[in-house]
């Protein structure tokens, strides 16, 4: 996809089999290994078809509202003291977060394979409310599943969804007990279309939705070379199976140069605390009891960042050195909305108050000159309730 | 007739006294499964029973332990170890080879590691030598030179699954059944069993009409223990109803 | 403004006295007069000097994401049957409408006129929140005052501006009162930049507010010229006071050939069914007693669109014949974004709905290469807990 | 010294009794306000009566009634109407002027008119060519240049603004009002009056310190009046406090 060949490029996808180095692969039930096979020529073949990319990019254009800018975060980086703090603005995308650039590719997609109906998993309602809006603009039906706990505080989502025609399936559980059942109501239905939110699962969906998503990176390239002439130092960006972070590196994989930050949610945060292990379809890291019978991990704030497992790629590039993990707590994250509000005047989801919370500790101190840009993958307004709940009186 | 157990279901003990009195009652393989959260092939019927085994700690090293006890209880019946890659992997590959062959059980079936997976390969490169068969499936949406490329790595029998989906959660079409049996059996001399949606003695009946070697039945036995968990004579009632079946299929 | 000077244009802005024909002027206290000479000629010279406007377009483009797409809404064009149904999509800017457009200008305004504090009125609480975002991103405290009626349903909007850091002040009555409100407490306070959101009000504050949104209507020249090589052959948006409208329209005054509808909600249609007074600080249409003394007109789910006023600018070109006006009902704006949200994928707000509600009117019959573009000018996040409440049922 | 009523507050009957107590206290000037929903220049407790009257009906054409009563009752008192230019507009301006001058009020003043709108021209030109003033402010923020272009406008007497801001907010500071009536009394001849922020008796005499011609008194008329609505000795009781102005006035 890169257009220059480089020897030992990182920008190559997952091999024949599906994995990047020793994670990822297939660990599907044989009813799906048809579904996947098909799929992964569909991917294939789309994205060898200009006609094909050019609609993804006009919808992305017209619908989504992209390319999303780059926004110069001037107070913050003065109070910090240190790096240029850059946002790339994901949350100015149509519905709000970097998710609907993969439902619209993948709903072209299903279209394209001659799908009738889609289905799809759901952590922080994110991902549902692009799938159904995304389902609705193209007149396929959408059924989505999604844990009860997440249902629970991402309600304005779920509103939305409905209210585009989604109908919605509630499981016991989170994001995890989400994809299973989405994946077992496919394996019912091998001939819906599954449409899943991030970089994780079976191949080739990692490379799928990193696909749709890397168009971040690339916006970013650009951008930053009109406005600053040069790349950013560091992209920072956060994390649940890590579709957004993978978006906003890939372009610059084999730029090592480029420090590449992902940031998980400290509670779930599989890339430092996991094991290696074979779960969700993948080979890669999960916080897992040491049989492997069980999930671990505890809850952060951040719904869409609450996930146990991690995107196979992203188990690899920080083995191999090419990314470094972190995470942030749920008191840092209502401490970065704050500053982000008070000062940008942007009302953030927790979820990239994570990547902004690492962004402020790296900046300071940095060069003036260096750059660092955290990706602001979401908008507050599901938050909201919980945020005004929790510290509404500090800003009285 | 193939009967699937949750291993550990309700406890040890009486897990142990149902698969006892099912071999009594002339089930020829029993298939035990391990528990896990994973259980993304399964309905809510086996997923219960999952969960409430995880809830009691029973781990892969009890389903062995469990194994062992059906084998000391029985040298003949056939005796397979079914569930997902998580655990095995965790135990890890090697260890859970070696202590299946050492419990003399006869091989496995995972239902999430089809050969593309490199783990599966390990894990079946490793059984082979020991004799142990990795029990493949296949399902309704495998195509033909998918089955082809399968058949060479058949081991034991073959699992035909009924249907594409989730364990119990439709019926099967008996042309469809009939159909693919034939298929399979165009490329394998090995048994084939066919699983999924067989619920009662006399669905199992009708699934000989289509030429299968043998019959799975899985929800429908563990759905009558999960609802009878306290009951005293629990073991032995599963065995009349295995009876049952196994009448029907003479 | 216009870069070509046209005999007779429409596109001068307010005569010497801020009258646009009869309508417009200064209504204002002796002790207000001072701040709004003050104001106009530093408005005046502000879009003299290219840094400034340059520094607009900047963050224009990084924080609110401008320019804002228009989109072909293929599935309700085809329903309708007739001519090619466009959004110009407003609601992709940050804070979910028009709005910040405004906001921004003024702020920038304010800060180049030294002011230290900024006071503001809200009808929705889009310009509310808007105003907050942007007084936060650039540092200055700012006060807004909205009505009881209005508070109470659009909620949202009042916590992001409360963690934005503003203050509310809390008046009887609805949008009427809470701009008569935010002058009073300018009069008291004339060291305060008054951030008015609409076109309304005394002169200089409809050419301000109509500088700054006129944006719109060049985004749509240029953006329909790429896409289809021709412009729109009607234009139609909404107005409360007439902000969105008059941005989406300015640029195209000199062309009678283009036609212009503005719609207002049925219970508050001042363009239609007003009579010429004065009041709020200005000559226009109002909805009001035979003697002047008191407002009528009852209430719309439209909360941005519900005012018993009108930008004294529409009043005029309305009576010149320059642009038409019509009207939706409560049961319309439900009706249209259920169609907008199941068929497009796009959660409309209730004022955009009034929009879209007269373009599906005129669209039906009409030749398939005839193009009428509609404002989509606001997110339906505010309304969503009235549309659930309203008619939830339907989607189920 | 001029005192500020609303019209028909709290009723027709009582506000002209108040009205002449008060003449009889020794008030020079009656402003009588015109009530209107509008009343962006005025503070809480003026809001409250404008909306007391508003909800019983009370119209322009009331006030021009009261006027008139009040004219009949007292020849020599000034008496000019004060409000918007709502009302006036509505009425329409060639009537009022035409009415006022027939029931021999000698002005009016209009809060949201300045010069600059061509409505508040109409009006002037119509009320000069019937001898009647419209009286014109100044504001602490008024600059230089246009007292200079106001003053060939003034008419009657001038309305000096203490301070900037709407009725009843805030207190007056006395050397900025003393400056500012020292510098319109460079640009005319005709009597600078002193209002906003005049409370007390004891306010108003400190005011006559500043050099202005006469003081008004507003909201703290009203506020009295609207708290003893009921009162049957409500005009006479305003009467008596007119009188402890008047007093410190002398
Ligand atoms: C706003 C937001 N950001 C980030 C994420 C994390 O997802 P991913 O790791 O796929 O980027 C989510 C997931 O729901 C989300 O809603
Ligand atoms: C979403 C939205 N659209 C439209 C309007 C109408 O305002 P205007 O007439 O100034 O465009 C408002 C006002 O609050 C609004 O919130």
């Amino acid at each position: 996809m890169s257009t220059e060949k480089i020897k030992n490029s990182l920008k190559t996808g997952s091999d024949k089999d599906g994995y990047f180095g020793e994670y990822g692969g297939i660990a599907a039930g044989e009813n799906l290994m048809n579904n996947l096979e098909e799929l992964k020529k569909a991917f294939e073949d789309a994205i060898k078809d200009k006609k094909f990319l050019d609609e993804f990019a006009y919808y992305c254009k017209h619908w989504i509202g992209r390319p999303s800018p780059i926004y110069f975060a001037e107070r913050i980086t003065k109070k910090i003291g240190g790096a240029k703090i850059y946002f790339k603005q994901e949350h100015l995308n149509h519905t709000g977060s970097h998710k609907p650039t993969n439902t619209l590719f993948q709903v072209l997609l299903a279209k394209r394979m001659g799908k009738k109906k889609i289905i799809c998993e759901s952590g922080a309602g994110q991902h549902w409310s692009a799938a159904a809006a995304t389902a609705a603009k193209f007149g396929m039906p959408i059924v989505g599943v999604m844990g009860k706990i997440d249902c629970a505080r991402v309600n304005q989502n779920l509103i939305k969804a409905k209210h585009y025609g989604g109908k919605l399936k509630i499981v016991e559980g989170s994001l995890r007990e989400a994809i299973t059942a989405a994946i077992k109501e496919w394996s019912n239905n091998p001939d819906y279309y599954y449409l899943i939110g991030s970089t994780c699962s079976s191949s080739p969906f990692v490379d799928i939705v990193r696909y749709a998503q890397s168009i971040i990176g690339k916006e970013m390239r650009e951008q930053f070379m009109e406005l600053e002439g040069k790349l950013p130092n560091e992209i920072i960006a956060c994390a649940g199976a890590g579709s957004n972070f993978t978006g906003s590196i890939f372009e610059f994989l084999d730029e090592p140069e480029i420090k590449k930050v992902v940031v998980e949610a400290e509670e779930t945060a599989a890339l430092t605390n996991g094991t290696k292990g074979i779960q969700q379809g993948m080979v890669t890291k999960f916080l897992q009891s040491d049989d492997g019978s069980k999930s671990l991990g505890g809850s952060s704030l951040g719904a869409g960042i609450m996930y146990y497992g991690i995107s196979p790629q992203l188990a690899h590039l920080k083995d191999i050195g090419a990314i470094e993990a972190s995470a942030a707590s749920d008191k840092e994250l209502l401490e970065t909305y704050k500053l982000v509000a008070q000062n940008e005047g942007i009302g953030i989801s927790f979820e990239p108050a994570a990547a902004v919370t690492e962004a402020l500790k790296r900046a300071k101190g940095k060069p003036k000159d260096y750059i660092i840009c955290a990706t602001a993958c979401g908008r507050v307004e599901k938050d909201l309730d919980v945020i005004e709940r929790l510290i509404g009186k500090d800003f009285e | 007739m193939i009967a699937y157990f949750v291993a550990c279901y309700p406890n040890f003990e009486k897990s142990l006294e149902i698969i006892k009195k099912s071999i009594d009652a002339g089930v020829n393989i029993c298939e035990i499964g391990f528990p896990t959260q994973e259980a993304s092939g399964e309905g809510i019927v086996i997923k219960n029973a999952h969960d409430h085994c995880l809830q009691r700690n029973v781990t892969l090293k009890d389903t062995i332990k469990l194994a062992k006890a059906v084998r000391n209880y029985n040298n003949d019946v056939g005796i397979i170890l079914m569930g997902y890659m998580s655990n095995i992997f965790k135990y890890p590959i090697k260890n859970f080879v070696s202590d299946l062959a050492s419990v003399d059980v006869d091989g496995c079936l995972i239902v999430d590691a089809p050969h593309e997976l490199r783990e599966e390969n390990e894990l079946r490169n490793l059984m082979n030598k020991k004799n142990l068969s990795l029990i493949k499936l296949v399902a309704p949406t495998t195509k033909e030179e998918r089955l082809k490329k399968l058949s060479n790595l058949f081991s034991g029998w073959v699992y035909s699954l009924n249907f594409s989906g989730i364990s119990g959660s439709k019926s099967a079409n008996l042309e469809d059944v009939k159909n693919m049996i034939k298929k399979i059996k165009t490329y394998t001399d090995l048994p084939v069993c066919s699983g999924f949606g067989i619920k009662t003695p006399g669905d199992a009946k009708k699934m000989t009409q289509t030429g299968c070697d043998g019959v799975i039945v899985g929800s429908s036995i563990v759905e009558y223990i999960g609802k009878n968990l306290n009951d005293t004579k629990l073991p032995k009632n599963v065995g009349n109803i295995i009876k049952t079946f196994v009448e029907e299929l003479k």
